[in-house]
């Protein structure tokens, strides 16, 4: 089975062990993962506030590349580009004028008819459905899913879970055997592209962040977008300075957790390059079964 | 030689295209002088018969209209009405008679506008497509032979 | 063969029918409708290949419904004939006593429209590839040179009516043709007189034909009026999912409608 | 030979400044048939319809055509001056010149010609005219009000106290509705109970309304005067002919821990049970979902107990069927089921509630004696934070429109919470304020000024508990969209109205139309605000959109006003502008061959189907026959019936294929 996958510049730079984590992931289940040829940047948190023709150009491009290899389904791990693309996508294919103004700048076609997948709705499309047979270490932590601001919204545009109370992340770290806490930050601001300008106002907004997860005794944080993991990861010492506290929970990605699930080891994953170190103790799997039953029977009731 | 000028019956419907002819005419909106309008309670009631009897005698264009989908005053005459055009049009043109001869519309009683337009664009059209001589030709042999045979 | 003979002489001898309608030998080489009353008229009943015509025609006639409970040879034609005059409330269920011969020569005896409908699911009820390529033709040419070729035919018409006679969905005690209070169709056979007859007749069959073949059959100067309501079988089913005869309960496909209807000629 | 007379009309200057109206009457003058014309200044006006009512009985007209305004106009006037000058109103025709000639062509021949087609198409039609009659259908002068709320309540006495006979359908066991479940209403604060209480009482005794609770209309057969509703009366498995009420049973059932719907789930209530202790009529039914002896086979505490024996395990459902001349709908409306907001928490804090559920906890009759306190642990709240538009002007997750409401309801809410807790502080998140009606802005100002509410101009976006308290988290927009966090002990969502459950399903079976939102449709949204657009069915209430109890009670009295003036004739008389199937002599009867193919094309089921019998009752033929009480004089039948079987009165094939025929052949 071959997937596209358009990395981005995280990916490639500060968080190779996304890159690693999800091409273990992917290996593990047979999936082949064919890196858009000739990608570029999808204008990320600039493009879209400078000249709008620039913002839906630079996506276009990515998608249209990847139509002319054939690639029907694009795998975007990280949740800026995610987000910029189904945007480029859903307006383009609002305005068939605009759709062949943005091919003649680019002098590419551009259909639109590539499928954008965020990390979730990946594993969920080609893996979730074989993932429990695998699960040999069941994650049997307290987790804690954080999903931010660009996986779910807009929502009219993404269409992608609930937008205030996203559930699929949880779904997905429970198939793993994962413990998931009921917590109230789950798509709170990071403080997002403020990571480098303003250290301060990250360390307050992803202070709270973390403060709310560990009080509810989460014992591990898993993201799914590059930039939440290096606010709440990288600026750990700032938010410890703002919170007067020393909070040592890991923030992971949704695809290490998956990893460790299915027992690929803690280097492929990349865990040793997180800044916030990753020491998970080891747990005997039956307070995990115990754990991820009382938790379903939480659920049920709820909805109930 | 003088400017073709065709003959072009209206069937409409009395609650919405009737009513819109009227804002047309209150809003002086003006429209050729080539179409008559016909009334009826509801699309649903114009019979496919009364369009070949127009035909037959010698109109050149037949305008129908009524009342847009979900607004007929009898909830669905029309949605029925609009089937039986559906397949009225693949007999004709199976037939061989051109179906741009007859312009099917919906105007509301606030579309007094689409009216006028509705109505100077079908004899735009109809001038174009020239006199329906296909029928004229057939219904002068007619005339011929029902001499006589005319009922009262 | 003597397998019909036997059971239709059975059915007629206990008086569980009053008639049956069958075939019989006619002149040259032909076959014609029996309507046998007795044992020994039952004895002519013949059953082959050239056993083709649809005998529902006969089934609404007043000189055929005196003779008591109806029993019927019943081709696929037939068939969907009966269903489709059972949605039109002609027949009741269980009022006719149903046989059809199988291609491998058994009889299959129905007693009931659900059997009938089950029956036809499985049946070929297209109109044959000969006639398909007939209607592709015509659809093929312009509009002139359809007008003209129908001109040319409808020109033939002598308004003897067989088609209608022949029709078994033409069942009306007053024809529109006959009615003069108005005069919708002029009386003469003129070019006229004859596209409106047959433009007419196509309308009130539209949604309602299933695809017999008798019309064409009847029609003493061969005009292929067949064509005329075989070509809106396609649009009906496409259009509004409908196929005349299938259904004994089927609502017709001009008597209903969907709010989403789709059409593109409508400004 | 017709003696037919032309009337044109000059229409002051609006028809004559582009038609030349003499030369119009002039020419149709000559038409074959026409006795009479003339041109007048005003035809509608005073002179002008006596010059026409002169000419008729002067020339012994025998049909009429005025070239005039439209129809949709003057039809009425011309054809009552015919009436009163001896001529059947129906053998008058109107040719419009004015709106679709006059008006939209110049000045000219062919304008004057136009005029001149359209008159004498109208001539031709009214040599087919047919002297008509109008209809009349008998009334059953008794009411179905469906339906037992405050709307239905009030729609059925003002009915009864005119004289006329009611019949109630509750589905409950008790009648009452939204109302009898709230505290005390806006803006004067009384106690919803004692205003209501009466009113129900009144409707058990009222020698006039037959009450049936616990009981569903199932079926709407009929029309306008004539119509037959089915009702199924659920079996309440007691007799209540024989029970006294004393209610021994209901404290005696072993099932007591079940969610009371009348309390919305605040508290329990046993499997035999009365909703509430004002309940009418106030004698208990079994719940058969939760009942010992329905699910285990045995029990019967209630049987041993009940001193009356009153208790029937074996009833069944029993469906009868009513006649009646109207029907008013009164089904009233819903709360949206909030799980649209999954971050506000309903479900999961037991403190988030809604409206309704707090209304329970500050009546007197109430799961808490009317003491505010929290469902979690029972604690009074010293911060309550109420929720306006939860759901309502939320296209994106909730309804489009506003609920009208609640913003009444959020301010008598936190009023009432300020009065039985002096200490504790009522926030209010709102969008707008709407306070249009009497003394509604001064409540709310009440509520702001007097009892120190703290509006906050916001949404919420997410509310999660934290040590025991609930963290609502939203953005005050008149503080610069500043974000507010409040640290609440309680939450009350104003969720927002919408229509019953059902009530889609109701309306098909009663074949009135409903609209996006399922509410049910007025006829026309200003002018006839209680009919719907099928004759003899009327709105009361909040089954039509969501309305407060005194905009309640007024469309009640209106649909019972339109009832009342239904019924003050015994017999209605319609335009006979409808379909009928010819009759001929025998052996044909009617060219009609029974296809029935018109049934399903009718939209008004008017379409019925007639034995004809031979001396011996035996059946000739079927046909079909137009119930005059339905048909609504579409047409759609007429076009369809192959044979021409089926006319239309006033458009009948004569008249177009005569108006076809005048207008092409000149």
């Amino acid at each position: 089975m071959k997937i596209g996958l358009y990395p981005g510049c995280s990916l490639k730079g500060g968080s190779t062990e996304y890159q690693d984590s999800v091409a273990a992931l992917a290996k593990a289940f047979d999936i082949e993962l064919v890196e858009i040829p000739d990608w570029n940047c999808c204008g990320a948190t600039a493009a879209h506030n400078l000249d709008r023709e620039l913002s839906l150009s630079l996506p276009a491009r990515i998608m249209a590349l990847a139509e002319r290899e054939g690639l029907t389904d694009i795998v975007v791990p990280c949740a800026a580009c995610y987000n910029r693309l189904s945007v480029t996508k859903h307006e383009l294919a609002e305005d068939p004028a605009l759709r062949e103004k943005i091919s003649s700048i680019l002098n590419l076609k551009y259909e639109g008819t590539t499928h954008i997948l965020n990390i979730i709705q990946f594993i969920d499309k080609f893996i979730a459905d074989k993932l429990e047979a695998k699960v040999v270490n069941p994650f049997n932590y307290k987790t804690a899913c954080y999903y931010g601001c660009l996986l779910v919204r807009p929502h009219s545009v993404l269409q992608f879970d609930r937008v205030e109370d996203p559930q699929s992340m949880d779904n997905l770290v429970k198939l793993a055997g994962g413990n998931v806490i009921d917590w109230a930050f789950k798509t709170e601001c990071c403080g997002a592209g403020l990571s480098i300008s303003r250290t301060d106002t990250v360390a307050r907004l992803s202070g709270k962040i973390i403060k709310d997860a560990v009080d509810r005794e989460a014992e591990v944080m898993v993201v799914a977008c590059p930039m939440c993991h290096s606010n709440l990861d990288m600026r750990r010492p700032q938010i410890n300075k703002y919170l007067n506290e020393n909070i040592d929970m890991p923030v992971l990605y949704i695809s290490q957790v998956l990893g460790l699930a299915i027992g690929i080891d803690a280097k492929t994953l990349g865990l040793n390059r997180h800044m916030t170190a990753v020491n998970l103790k080891e747990k005997p799997i039956g307070d995990s079964l115990a754990a991820s039953q009382s938790t379903g029977a939480e659920t049920q009731k709820m909805e109930a | 030689m003088q400017e073709f000028e065709p003959k072009i019956v209206a069937f409409v419907c009395n609650w919405c295209t009737y009513a819109g002819a009227d804002l047309t005419g209150t809003s002086r909106i003006k429209y050729a002088a080539n179409v008559k309008i016909i009334r009826f309670p509801c699309t649903g009631r114009i019979d496919f018969m009364i369009l070949m009897k127009a035909f037959e005698n010698g109109a050149d264009g037949i305008i129908v209209s009524g009342c847009h989908p979900n607004d007929c005053h009898y909830s669905s005459g029309n949605f029925h009405a609009r089937r039986r055009w559906i397949v009225f049009r693949n007999l004709l043109n199976f037939a061989g008679i051109e179906t741009e001869r007859i312009q099917f519309s919906w105007v509301s009683a606030a579309e007094g506008l689409k009216w006028a337009d509705v109505v100077n664009n079908t004899v735009k059209k109809i001038k174009e497509l020239g006199p329906n001589e296909n029928y004229k030709k057939a219904s002068v042999s007619a005339e011929v032979n029902e001499e006589g045979a005319s009922h009262e | 063969m003597n397998e019909l003979i036997k059971i239709v002489t059975q059915l007629l001898s206990d008086k569980t029918i009053g008639v049956f309608i069958g075939y019989e030998k006619g002149s040259a080489g032909r076959t014609r409708a029996l309507f046998a009353r007795n044992a020994d008229q039952a004895q002519k009943l013949i059953c082959d290949d050239t056993c083709t015509q649809n005998l529902a025609g006969y089934l609404l006639k007043p000189e055929i419904k005196k003779l008591g409970r109806i029993g019927i040879l019943a081709n696929i034609p037939a068939l969907r004939s009966i269903m489709q005059l059972a949605s039109e409330h002609q027949i009741k269920d269980q009022s006719l006593l149903v046989l059809t011969a199988n291609s491998d020569g058994s009889l299959t005896e129905f007693c009931d429209f659900h059997s009938i409908e089950k029956y036809l699911e499985t049946s070929d009820v297209n109109i044959t590839s000969g006639e398909k390529e007939m209607i592709a033709r015509l659809e093929s040419m312009t509009t002139t040179e359809r007008r003209e070729f129908w001109s040319r035919e409808f020109e033939k018409c002598i308004k003897c009516y067989a088609c209608r006679a022949a029709c078994p969905m033409c069942y009306c005690h007053r024809c529109t043709t006959d009615v003069n209070q108005p005069q919708w169709i002029p009386v003469a056979s003129h070019e006229m007189g004859n596209l409106e007859y047959h433009l007419m007749r196509a309308m009130h069959l539209a949604g309602r034909c299933i695809n017999c073949g008798e019309c064409a059959k009847a029609c003493p100067m061969d005009i292929p009026l067949n064509l005329l309501t075989y070509q809106l079988i396609e649009p009906i089913r496409e259009n509004f999912g409908k196929t005349a005869g299938m259904k004994a309960d089927a609502v017709y496909a001009l008597s209903t409608f969907n709010p989403d209807d789709t059409e593109n000629f409508i400004l | 030979m017709s003696r037919i007379g032309v009337f044109v009309c000059h229409c002051g200057e609006n028809i004559s400044a582009t038609v030349d109206c003499e030369k119009v009457a002039r020419t149709s003058g000559e038409l074959k048939g026409v006795e009479f014309s003339t041109d007048f200044k005003y035809m509608c006006s005073d002179p002008g319809q006596t010059l026409m009512k002169n000419a008729i009985r002067e020339h012994k007209l025998d049909g009429v055509v005025v070239a005039s305004c439209s129809p949709r106009m003057h039809e009425p006037t011309f054809r009552k001056a015919c009436a009163e000058a001896g001529l059947n109103p129906y053998m008058c025709e109107m040719a419009n010149i004015r709106e679709h000639c006059s008006w939209v062509h110049p000045k000219g021949d062919q304008t004057t010609e136009k005029a001149e087609d359209l008159v004498r198409v109208l001539v031709e039609k009214v040599k087919k005219n047919k002297s008509l009659n109008a209809i009349k259908v008998p009334v059953t002068k008794t009411a179905v009000v469906i339906g037992g709320g405050i709307a239905g309540i009030q729609s059925a006495l003002d009915i009864a106290n005119c004289g006329h006979k009611v019949i109630m359908v509750e589905k409950q066991p008790s009648i009452g509705g939204h109302m009898s479940q709230l505290s005390e209403t806006f803006p004067t604060l009384d106690c919803s109970q004692c205003i209501l209480t009466p009113r129900m009482v009144e409707v058990a005794q009222h020698p006039n309304i037959t009450l049936y609770t616990y009981a569903e209309v199932v079926g709407v057969d009929g029309y306008i005067g004539n119509f037959k509703v089915k009702i199924r009366k659920k079996s309440k498995s007691i007799d209540e002919n024989i029970c006294t009420g004393c209610g021994l049973c209901t404290t005696k059932c072993p099932q007591k821990k079940i969610p009371n719907e009348f309390e919305r789930g605040l508290g329990n209530r046993t499997a035999i049970y009365v909703p509430f202790p004002q309940a009418v009529p106030n004698k208990p039914v079994i719940d058969r979902e939760h009942c010992t002896y329905y699910i285990k086979g045995k029990c019967k505490v209630c049987e041993i107990v009940c001193p009356a024996k009153a208790i029937r395990f074996d009833q069944e459902d029993e469906v009868i069927e009513v006649e009646a001349g109207a029907i008013v709908m009164a089904t009233g409306f819903d709360v949206l089921k909030p799980d649209f907001f999954p971050e506000y928490g309903y479900g999961k804090y037991k403190d988030v509630i809604d409206g309704l559920q707090f209304e329970r906890l500050a009546s007197a009759s109430g799961p808490t004696g009317g003491e505010i306190r929290r469902p979690s642990d029972g604690q009074v709240p010293k911060k309550i934070v109420f929720v306006a538009c939860a759901g309502s002007r939320d296209p994106a997750k909730g309804i489009e429109y506003c609920s009208k409401i609640c913003c009444m309801y959020t301010a008598k809410h936190a009023m009432l919470y300020k009065h039985k807790v002096h200490d504790g502080i009522p926030y209010v998140f709102y969008m707008d304020i709407r306070a249009g009606g009497k003394m509604y802005e001064e409540f709310v100002r009440r509520a702001i000024v007097e009892d120190e509410t703290q509006y906050i101009r916001g949404r919420v976006s997410t509310i999660y508990e934290k040590n025991g308290k609930l963290i609502v988290k939203g953005a005050d927009t008149l503080m610069g969209a500043q974000p507010v966090e409040i640290e609440a002990d309680m939450v009350v969502l104003a969720t927002a109205g919408v229509s019953n459950q059902g009530a889609e399903e109701l309306a098909q079976t009663a074949h009135i139309s409903y609209d996006a939102y399922k509410f049910f449709a007025e006829a026309h949204p200003k002018l006839k605000p209680v009919e719907t657009n099928t004759a003899g069915i009327f709105l009361a209430g909040a089954c039509q959109a969501p309305k407060d109890i005194p905009e309640s009670v007024a469309a009640a009295s209106g649909a019972a006003v339109k009832v009342a003036a239904l019924f003050s004739n015994d017999e209605l008389t319609r335009e006979p502008l409808i379909a009928v199937v010819n009759r001929q002599a025998p052996p044909v009867f009617s060219s009609c061959v029974g296809c029935f193919l018109c049934e399903s094309v009718c939209p008004y089921q008017a379409i019925e189907h007639e034995e004809i019998k031979n001396r011996n009752g035996e059946i000739i033929k079927t046909i079909a026959r137009v119930n005059d009480g339905l048909c609504q004089g579409c047409g759609t039948c007429v076009a369809l019936c192959r044979t021409k079987a089926i006319d239309i009165q006033g458009y009948s094939n004569q008249q177009v294929y005569t108006e076809v025929m005048a207008l092409l052949n000149d």
